[in-house]
């Protein structure tokens, strides 16, 4: 009878957590239809051509309107989305991304310290140069929770906090001088 | 394209931290138009421009995140306050997101303000100037600005002479004339020169608070500590003449109580002291002929011993300074005082050593008072059709009672403000054109001569606002129906015009004086004769009840003369002496206190014959018998009052001091001072009486009695030469049954020298603007529910009358055994490897276990969910979490510097190094007090002073070990607590 | 088929009587006995103990505790060795003499006196329900609502052919009531 | 309370049966007055706690210094009341203390009920109580684990054990009673009572497993109850705070925590003697051997009183001795002094025979027992907060609408659960008390060894 009543609260908590943390949209409709794949594999661009701030800054930053228009006022600018592009910058308009990837804000995640340490951007985001319209599903999830309740080890979804550890532990066992910070401090401040 | 345009593109949501994350509707990030190299979303860009918020212009830096700006802090180039801000400044950008700012120009109909288009408002101002001229009465229009002396200056000066108006009126309510008057007087210049406090061994000052307000704070304060803090065996010593112990008093070494107005005998028994002595120029032995230093003594209540004993110490100095002329002891008798004091000060040779003549404050271009009391009778008298009322002219609050500016105003055909926010003068207004906030726009101010700040939009305006220069411009160009480019304004706008200014000065190195934030150069002192003509100290003239008390209104040096009111920082920052918030008070004798049946909360009615004020009472024991003191700059802050409805969550916790008039400006007379043209701001006599009712004041320091517990440590300045050459730490550690912890990598520490820290709360507000700390409303700062995570805390000791006070900056010690960790049931308080103690605010779950057992009561728990009423939010600090209800939080030493140092020490693949990692506290002081770096790095400062002799922990027996060191108290002999000399009764 | 067993029922008022039948029983033979009753009773309990072995509830307790104790030291020392964060200036002290024994033990006692407690308790009710073959769906035949209010039953499980002879010995002893049950061993 | 004595001679096994399902017989309109107002106060609690979650923990008049206030002062109170049942019977039961046996149920039942209330406190403390599972240990995501070193966390073991074994001893010791109602009831209670009875016969086998069973029970859970309290008053000791840091604070926790638990017992017996005319079974005798405990129990804390006085007096420690002065005579003097009074003087009426066999002296004393124990509490933790290490931060607590209104509540939800209890289960052990009665022999001479 205890155990069923602790179980119970135990799954209610588990949910309200997981209500509470911030998991990203999943696929999401993008105001112009956007392929990585075509960018990376045809064009063999890198990530931080776009993405130029992650060297340099906490965020990754998203290329201006002007630099997309660099290559695209000749480049497929026949293209229905490229159009929608080229009217986005004629009205000096930022183009209203839909956001994937996004940390609580307790958590301060700079993509700076990572690229340094010479992380591959796909290393968190995935195989994004092989996605059409890039999703994800991050942030902790109930099942896994549950999972763990459970006596089960399974791995830590992406974005949630067991799996960043992972990937600092595993980060100072394989590479020398390597000090990817488990200060709770670090990221929580 | 320019950096303003690009501002109004740039709008990323990223860096908003300002709400808890939830899931919802989906999340947008907008990214650039025009990629800008100035600015990267997430790494912050400085700024430099000058500090508006007083006269004293000192120069400032603006952090810039994602096209806002988020913190200021002093620039240290900047001659006048070489990198430290004070609180005001610090809380500038409250004024700034102020979040009762005008949306757009706004016009009066009937008793409501109404939002009107910018041409609309703009042509009504160019149809009263219009009609105006057309009719021959240009002189009907003046303008009021507060002191400009840059470019704007000289274009409203271009403005009104195209137009044809009065000249124009720079208006500052603490304007120094008297000082100006005495200077005239013996050395033959309309100046106020500069004060080399750091140059002097000795400085007398008689009512000049120079810590608070006086002239250049920040300045004078740095200096003061130079010459004053505990180094090396150095110090100097400080004598304050003052009939109350205010923030400058308790910073001296002797604090002498004299009978208000009676300074200037002070002065003269001094300077006769010392010429008897020889220790003076005998050729200024005419000038105090008449002194009879027994009947100095007696009128003044300054006991005859007391006077040799300050004229020895300052017969002794090489050289010393006298200083005077403090707002708060400024009335009929001023110029007299002040003229004893120029003679005190060129008969000891201190005139151009420590009083510099040449590079001379902005304050003496003032236009003096009596000028503003003219043109206010003016007003009244019909004469004045249209008034221009310039951002930060407040004269419906700033100017006395007895001058009643609301009526003249009222006669005027039409008020124009610019200013950017209410006011009780906008609540006059006809119309209002809001000016750009001084950090939106461009200008220069020259705080003295040879230096000249140059300002910079620190970012773009946050609402609908226009430069006033521009609008007048604009209005120029419509009224005389010149074209751009043409006419006696051709600039297309007020950017334009501060560029053609600077050009012939800086040519082509305008990018590296921006960056600088100005030009300055040394100016040489002027060599200045005095003549030492006799003096009459009079005592000043005071209306009223001949029984009544004294009112001394003084410069608060939270709100200055009111203009910083709108920062609710401030509002909840103590006021240094008596730890109150919010409210003001009147600070009552205690045995007129006795006589009238009041105790502290109890509300007093102070009346004059021209006015009355209700204020709770403030029972003093160090203030003058027959004296009342109130605050002046006490303003009513309406934003935070609930908006209505229901919402408990939000409006609670802001929660406004009572809506009445808390001004003591309003009980003056306002004549105008003959000798001087200065307002008389000693020149009331009031009568108190018991209303009966109860306004608690908050107060947040339960008590200034330290009950033993050796929280403020002094030691004798002799013993402390001894131990400064000995050498040798003062610490002792507890011992221990557990190994040391050891610091793999950094160990930071902290060290707060308590004989520099004068108790200015710069600190406490640079730690609030850079960690989101909320503030909480009276109600629940009186109740201990304050957030703040640094706070200055004084220490009183010896008698109450004549109390020696230490200001003790505490906040968490980050033990090494902390009482805080192993109680957390949740690992939310921890120790770090580089021997902080974290706080992981989304761990915590708020069992307050760690707060009961801070031994130094030092954190602090989130009651509520704490707003920040728009668009303040905007200001967070986008590195630091803004903590949710129901956690704990404390001081983190700036936990996100230290990374974003670490980060910057990385990227140049070395180790961090002393000073590239300062605390927002250590940053502003402006003594220099807290001192943070790596206790491991042998030769940083932190660690040498770490070790000083004079170093010690609070509550060391307790056996915390914490990581923060304080340097005890340097006492002069004579004023050791316990030893006679100090008033030991 | 015909059942192997008979079970006869005598039903006493009196615990004196009840004793009495149950010793003719053991002097008989009789050992295959029931009996049920409102309230332990020590003369019955001493008839029918007299050469058995104390109940085995003790071990599940002791297990129970010793699984507590070790539960409770691995999950306390594993999970602060785990980050071995530091508070109040204790912590891990790995090196000689370091290890897991550099981990605060004395306040780990404390959640291995707590878990020692409730996992024995635990183990104590899992040995009493096992032991005791609880709970019990449906009543044993013999078992009559009066044995939980002030009645005594000696329930004797007999070959068929031994059933009079039973009956005779309960009767003899003072029994109000003897009844043979039917469909049913223990 | 004059009421009849309804039996004079001594009862016989069937007596008790009659007795004890008497009790549950429907109740009346009296009954449901009092659970009406119950629920009522409840209620306010209720609504006094949704409102302090919605809008933070500034709802209940906490400050600084005071982080804890009447939560954390129920919290202990109630977890003291929570001591009497298992004290009763588990140590009583191992002593052999025949006296317990008509009370031990009731006061079962009560340690219950209470521990389940103080269960609630730190739920109701907490700034963030929904994300109060942290200081559960279980495996997560993020890899965290609660702290073992944190006194909150030995709480947390040390109340969910207590409460388990409590529970677990409970309704061991119901099954036979409830097998006993199950034969005497009908219909749908005839149901639920087989279900709860686990099928309980009374067969020797049973009975064999039984006591041995109760008996470790019963030892395993007298060091529980020593230990909890025990733990509870390190949440003090271990802190730093003056008043606070005390090596005595063990005993003098578990001896306060036993003089208050009979307290309740009394209060809650002598009505329900009255009402359901126990008297044969709670005989003026049980309630002497109660008050003398009471009576011992005031004796000792005294003696506790006077040593921490003393031991911030000899111990010179400037902190303590300015923290003692400071609760004894300013602000919170008069909740000191109503402390001594309730706690050390007013017990002292029961050196009289007659006082402890007279109802209304018994209950009043009860009553002042449990103000002056629910003052200790608070004594010990609001003053002494407002009084610590640091003048900066001293202050005065003063209770807000809500946190009251969480605190009566409490005493509601206590009360609600034992008129719950005392209708459907039964609040006599039937099977302990006829143990205690001579068993019935036909032939005199059997009995002799009684």
């Amino acid at each position: 009878m205890l155990g069923a009543v602790l179980l119970a609260i135990l799954l209610s908590l588990a949910l309200s957590t997981w209500s509470r943390q911030p998991a990203a949209a999943k696929v999401a409709e993008q105001p112009i239809s956007f392929p990585h794949n075509v960018h990376v594999q045809q064009y063999k661009l890198d990530c931080k051509y776009c993405h130029t701030e992650a060297r340099r800054s906490e965020y990754a930053g998203l290329p201006s309107v002007t630099r997309c228009m660099g290559c695209h006022k000749i480049t497929a600018a026949d293209r229905p989305e490229i159009q929608k592009l080229a009217a986005y910058a004629q009205r000096g308009e930022p183009i209203p991304w839909v956001r994937i990837y996004k940390m609580p804000e307790f958590t301060y995640f700079p993509h700076k310290a990572h690229v340094r340490a010479d992380i591959k951007c796909q290393d968190c985001h995935g195989k994004v140069e092989e996605m059409t319209t890039v999703s994800a599903t991050t942030g902790p999830q109930l099942a896994n929770d549950l999972l763990h309740v459970a006596g089960m080890r399974p791995g830590a979804p992406p974005l949630s906090m067991g799996w960043c550890l992972a990937c600092h532990r595993e980060q100072n066992r394989t590479k020398k001088d390597m000090k990817a910070p488990l200060d709770c401090v670090a990221c929580h401040h | 394209m320019n950096r303003r345009d690009f501002f109004k593109v740039l709008t990323t949501t990223t860096a908003a931290a300002a709400t808890a994350g939830c899931q919802g509707a989906a999340e947008k990030i907008l990214p650039l138009v025009v990629p800008n190299e100035q600015v990267v979303p997430g790494v912050a860009s400085w700024f430099a421009t000058v500090c508006r918020e007083c006269p004293a212009g000192c120069g400032v830096l603006a952090r810039n995140r994602e096209g806002r700006v988020v913190k200021l802090e002093g620039n240290p180039d900047h001659p006048v306050n070489r990198g430290a801000l004070c609180a005001r400044g610090q809380a500038a950008l409250q004024t700034l997101y102020h979040p009762d700012r005008f949306a757009g120009p706004q016009r009066r109909e009937g008793n409501a303000l109404r939002s009107v288009a910018w041409e609309d408002g703009v042509k009504a101002l160019t149809d009263t100037v219009l009609a105006l001229r057309q009719a021959g009465n240009g002189k009907a229009i003046a303008v009021v600005s507060q002191l400009e002396n840059g470019s704007l200056g000289a274009l409203l000066d271009r403005w009104a002479q195209a137009m044809g108006t009065r000249p124009r009126v720079a208006f500052e309510p603490y304007g120094y004339e008297a000082v100006r008057a005495a200077n005239r007087a013996v050395f033959n210049r309309d100046a106020i020169p500069y004060h080399a406090f750091e140059d002097a061994e000795v400085v007398l000052s008689f009512g000049a608070d120079f810590i608070e307000t006086w002239i250049s704070n920040v300045a004078y304060a740095r200096g003061f500590a130079r010459m004053h803090a505990f180094k090396e065996g150095r110090t100097g010593t400080f004598i304050h003449v003052e009939p109350r112990q205010s923030l400058t008093a308790a910073n001296a070494d002797e604090w002498v109580r004299n009978v208000p107005g009676t300074e200037g005998l002070v002065a003269l028994a001094v300077l006769k002291l010392l010429i008897e002595a020889g220790a003076a120029d005998r050729a200024f032995a005419p000038a105090v002929a008449n002194v009879d230093v027994a009947k100095v003594a007696e009128t003044s209540g300054v006991p005859v011993d007391r006077l040799e004993h300050i004229a020895e110490a300052f017969g002794h100095a090489k050289p010393g300074l006298a200083v005077g002329g403090g707002v708060a002891v400024t009335g009929s008798h001023a110029v007299a005082t002040l003229t004893a004091i120029n003679l005190l000060n060129a008969a000891t040779g201190n005139v151009g050593k420590t009083v510099r003549f040449g590079p001379d404050s902005a304050y003496g271009k003032v236009t003096p008072y009596a000028d503003v009391a003219a043109l206010t009778r003016a007003m009244a008298a019909g004469e004045i059709e249209l008034l221009l009322l310039g951002p930060n002219v407040n004269p419906a609050f700033t100017l006395p009672g007895g001058v009643k500016f609301a009526d003249a105003a009222r006669k005027v055909g039409m008020v124009v403000s610019f200013s950017n926010q209410p006011n009780e003068t906008t609540a006059l207004a006809h119309l209002i054109l809001p000016d750009v906030h001084w950090l939106e726009s461009w200008g220069d101010y020259s705080p003295r001569e040879g230096v000249v700040g140059l300002m910079q939009p620190t970012m773009s305006p946050i609402r609908d606002a226009r430069a006033w220069g521009t609008t007048l411009i604009q209005v120029a160009r419509a009224v005389l129906g010149s074209e751009e480019g043409k006419g006696p304004l051709p600039w297309p706008s007020f950017e334009a015009f501060v560029r053609a200014e600077w050009e012939p000065r800086v040519g082509p190195n305008w990018g590296a004086v921006l960056q600088q934030g100005g030009v300055w150069k040394d100016v040489a002192p002027a060599a200045v004769a005095a003549k030492p003509a006799p003096v009459d100290a009079v005592p000043p003239e005071l209306e009223g009840d001949a029984n009544g008390f004294t009112l001394i209104a003084y410069p608060s040096f939270r709100f200055y003369d009111g203009r910083s009111a709108g920062a609710s920082w401030l509002q909840e920052m103590p006021d240094t002496m008596t730890q109150a918030v919010w409210d003001a008070w009147v600070e009552v004798p205690e045995d007129a206190a006795k006589r009238l049946g009041v105790s502290r909360g109890d509300v007093v009615r102070v009346s004059s014959p021209h006015g009355t004020l209700e204020l709770p009472a403030y029972v003093s024991s160090t203030i003058d018998p027959k004296t009342v003191a109130i605050p002046i700059g006490h303003r009513y802050v309406p934003y935070h009052v609930a908006a209505g409805g229901f919402n408990m969550r939000e409006s609670r916790p802001y929660v406004a001091p009572a809506p009445t008039s808390m001004n003591p400006v309003a009980l003056l007379g306002g004549t105008p001072d003959q000798a001087s043209g200065a307002l008389p701001y000693l020149g009331v006599r009031v009568t108190l009486t018991k209303t009966g009712a109860r306004r608690p004041l908050a107060v947040l320091q339960a008590t200034h009695d330290q009950d033993d517990r050796e929280l403020v440590r002094h030691v004798g300045l002799k013993s402390a030469r001894e131990q400064a050459l000995r050498g040798g730490t003062g610490l002792h550690q507890v011992p221990s049954l557990y190994p040391d912890q050891q610091y793999p990598g950094y160990r930071w520490g902290m060290t707060v020298d308590v004989d520099a820290c004068l108790g200015c709360q710069a600190c406490a507000v640079a730690c609030q603007a850079e960690n989101n700390v909320p503030i909480v409303g009276k109600a629940q700062a009186a109740y201990g529910r304050q957030l703040h995570w640094l706070r200055i805390e004084r220490w009183a000791e010896g008698t109450a009358a004549e109390p020696g006070n230490a200001f003790l900056p505490m906040f968490c010690q980050h033990c090494e055994v902390a009482p805080c960790e192993p109680v957390c049931p949740v690992f939310a308080a921890y120790r770090t490897e580089e021997g902080l103690n974290g706080q992981v605010y989304n761990r915590c779950v708020g069992t307050r276990y760690c707060g009961n057992n801070c031994p130094y009561h030092v954190r602090r728990f989130n009651w509520y969910l704490y707003e920040f009423p728009s668009p303040l939010e905007v200001q967070l600090n986008p590195d630091v979490t803004v903590r949710q209800l129901g956690i704990m939080e404390k001081c983190t030493m700036c936990v996100q510097r230290i990374i974003a140092g670490k980060d910057r020490a990385r990227d140049e693949k070395r180790t961090v190094k002393d000073g590239d990692i300062m605390t927002a506290c250590q940053q502003t002081c402006p003594t220099g007090a807290i001192t943070f770096g790596n206790l491991k790095d042998e030769g940083s400062q932190v660690t040498e002073l770490s070790h000083s002799p004079r170093a010690y922990h609070v509550l060391d027996e307790l056996g915390t070990r914490p990581s923060v060191t304080y340097l005890k108290k340097v006492v002069r002999e004579h004023a050791e607590p316990g030893r006679p000399g100090r008033g030991h009764a | 088929m015909p059942p192997t067993t008979e079970t006869v029922l005598g039903v006493f008022a009196h615990v004196d009587t009840t004793v009495r039948a149950l010793e003719e029983l053991r002097a008989k033979g009789y050992h295959d006995v029931t009996v049920y009753t409102p309230v332990p009773v020590h003369e019955i309990e001493d008839v029918l103990e007299r050469d058995r072995p104390v109940s085995r509830v003790r071990l599940f307790t002791l297990l129970g505790g010793l699984t507590g104790i070790a539960s409770a030291f691995i999950l306390t020392i594993w999970t602060s060795a785990k980050w071995g964060l530091v508070t109040g200036g204790k912590f891990l002290q790995y090196g000689p003499g370091g290890g897991i024994w550099g981990a605060s033990i004395p306040p780990f006692f404390i959640i291995a006196f707590e878990l020692m407690v409730l996992f024995g308790g635990i183990a104590t009710l899992i040995g009493l329900v096992t032991l005791a073959r609880l709970p019990r769906v449906r009543p044993s035949p013999a078992f009559d609502p009066r044995f939980t209010n002030d009645r005594f039953g000696v329930a004797v499980h007999c070959p068929p052919e031994r059933g009079p002879s039973v009956h005779e010995i309960l009767s003899k002893a003072g029994a109000e009531e003897v009844r043979f049950v039917t469909g049913a061993s223990v | 309370m004059n009421e009849a004595r309804t039996t004079a001679t001594t009862p016989t096994f069937s007596d008790v049966n009659r007795d004890v399902i008497k009790t549950l017989a429907p109740p009346g309109n009296l009954y449901f007055a009092w659970m009406s107002v119950v629920a009522l106060i409840l209620a306010g609690g209720i609504l006094a706690w949704a409102y302090q979650i919605w809008i933070g923990m500034g709802a209940a008049g906490k400050r600084t210094p005071q982080m804890w206030a009447m939560y954390i002062t129920t919290f202990v109170f109630w977890i003291g009341i929570g001591h009497a049942g298992t004290l009763i019977s588990a140590i009583l039961y191992l002593f052999r203390a025949r006296w317990r046996t008509s009370i031990y149920r009731a006061a079962e039942a009560m340690t219950i009920f209470a521990v389940l209330t103080a269960g609630l406190f730190p739920l109701i403390h907490a700034g963030r109580m929904w994300f109060a599972y942290f200081l559960l240990p279980y495996p997560n995501q993020r890899d965290l684990w609660p702290n073992f070193r944190s006194p909150l966390v030995w709480d947390v073991f040390a109340i969910s054990t207590y409460l388990s074994i409590s529970t677990v001893f409970f309704i061991v010791g119901l099954v036979p009673d409830i097998a006993a109602l199950r034969d005497s009831a009908t219909g749908w209670r005839r149901r639920i009572y087989a279900m709860l009875s686990l099928g309980w016969e009374g067969s020797h086998e049973q009975w064999r497993h039984y006591r041995r069973a109760y008996g470790l029970f019963a030892a395993l859970a007298t060091p529980l109850v020593l230990s909890v309290h025990s733990v509870v008053s390190w949440d003090f000791a271990m802190a730093l705070v003056p008043g606070w840091h005390s090596t005595l604070f063990a005993p003098f926790f578990v001896n306060g925590a036993i003089f208050s638990g009979f307290a309740m017992v009394l209060v809650l017996v002598i009505p329900m003697r009255h009402f359901f005319g126990l008297h044969a079974y709670i005989q003026d005798r049980h309630l002497d051997a109660m008050a003398k405990l009471i009576l011992v129990t005031s004796l000792v804390l005294t003696y506790f009183y006077l040593c921490e006085v003393f031991t911030a007096w000899y111990s010179g420690d400037h902190f303590e001795r300015a923290s003692l002065f400071w609760r004894m005579t300013k602000e919170y003097a008069w909740a000191i002094w109503l402390m001594y009074f309730c706690n050390c003087v007013a017990p002292l009426v029961l050196f009289f025979k007659r006082a402890r066999t007279n109802t209304v002296v018994l209950y009043v004393v009860s009553i002042l027992v449990l103000i002056g124990m629910w003052f200790e509490r608070f004594n010990i933790i609001v003053p002494s907060l407002g009084r610590a290490f640091y003048p900066y931060a001293w202050g005065i607590y003063w209770p807000s609408p809500t946190d009251t209104a969480i605190v009566i509540g409490s005493f509601a939800w206590f009360f609600l659960l034992f008129l719950g209890f005392i209708k459907l289960m039964p609040s006599v052990s039937v099977v302990e008390v006829k143990e205690t009665l001579p068993p019935p022999v036909k032939d005199a001479a059997h009995a002799s060894h009684h």
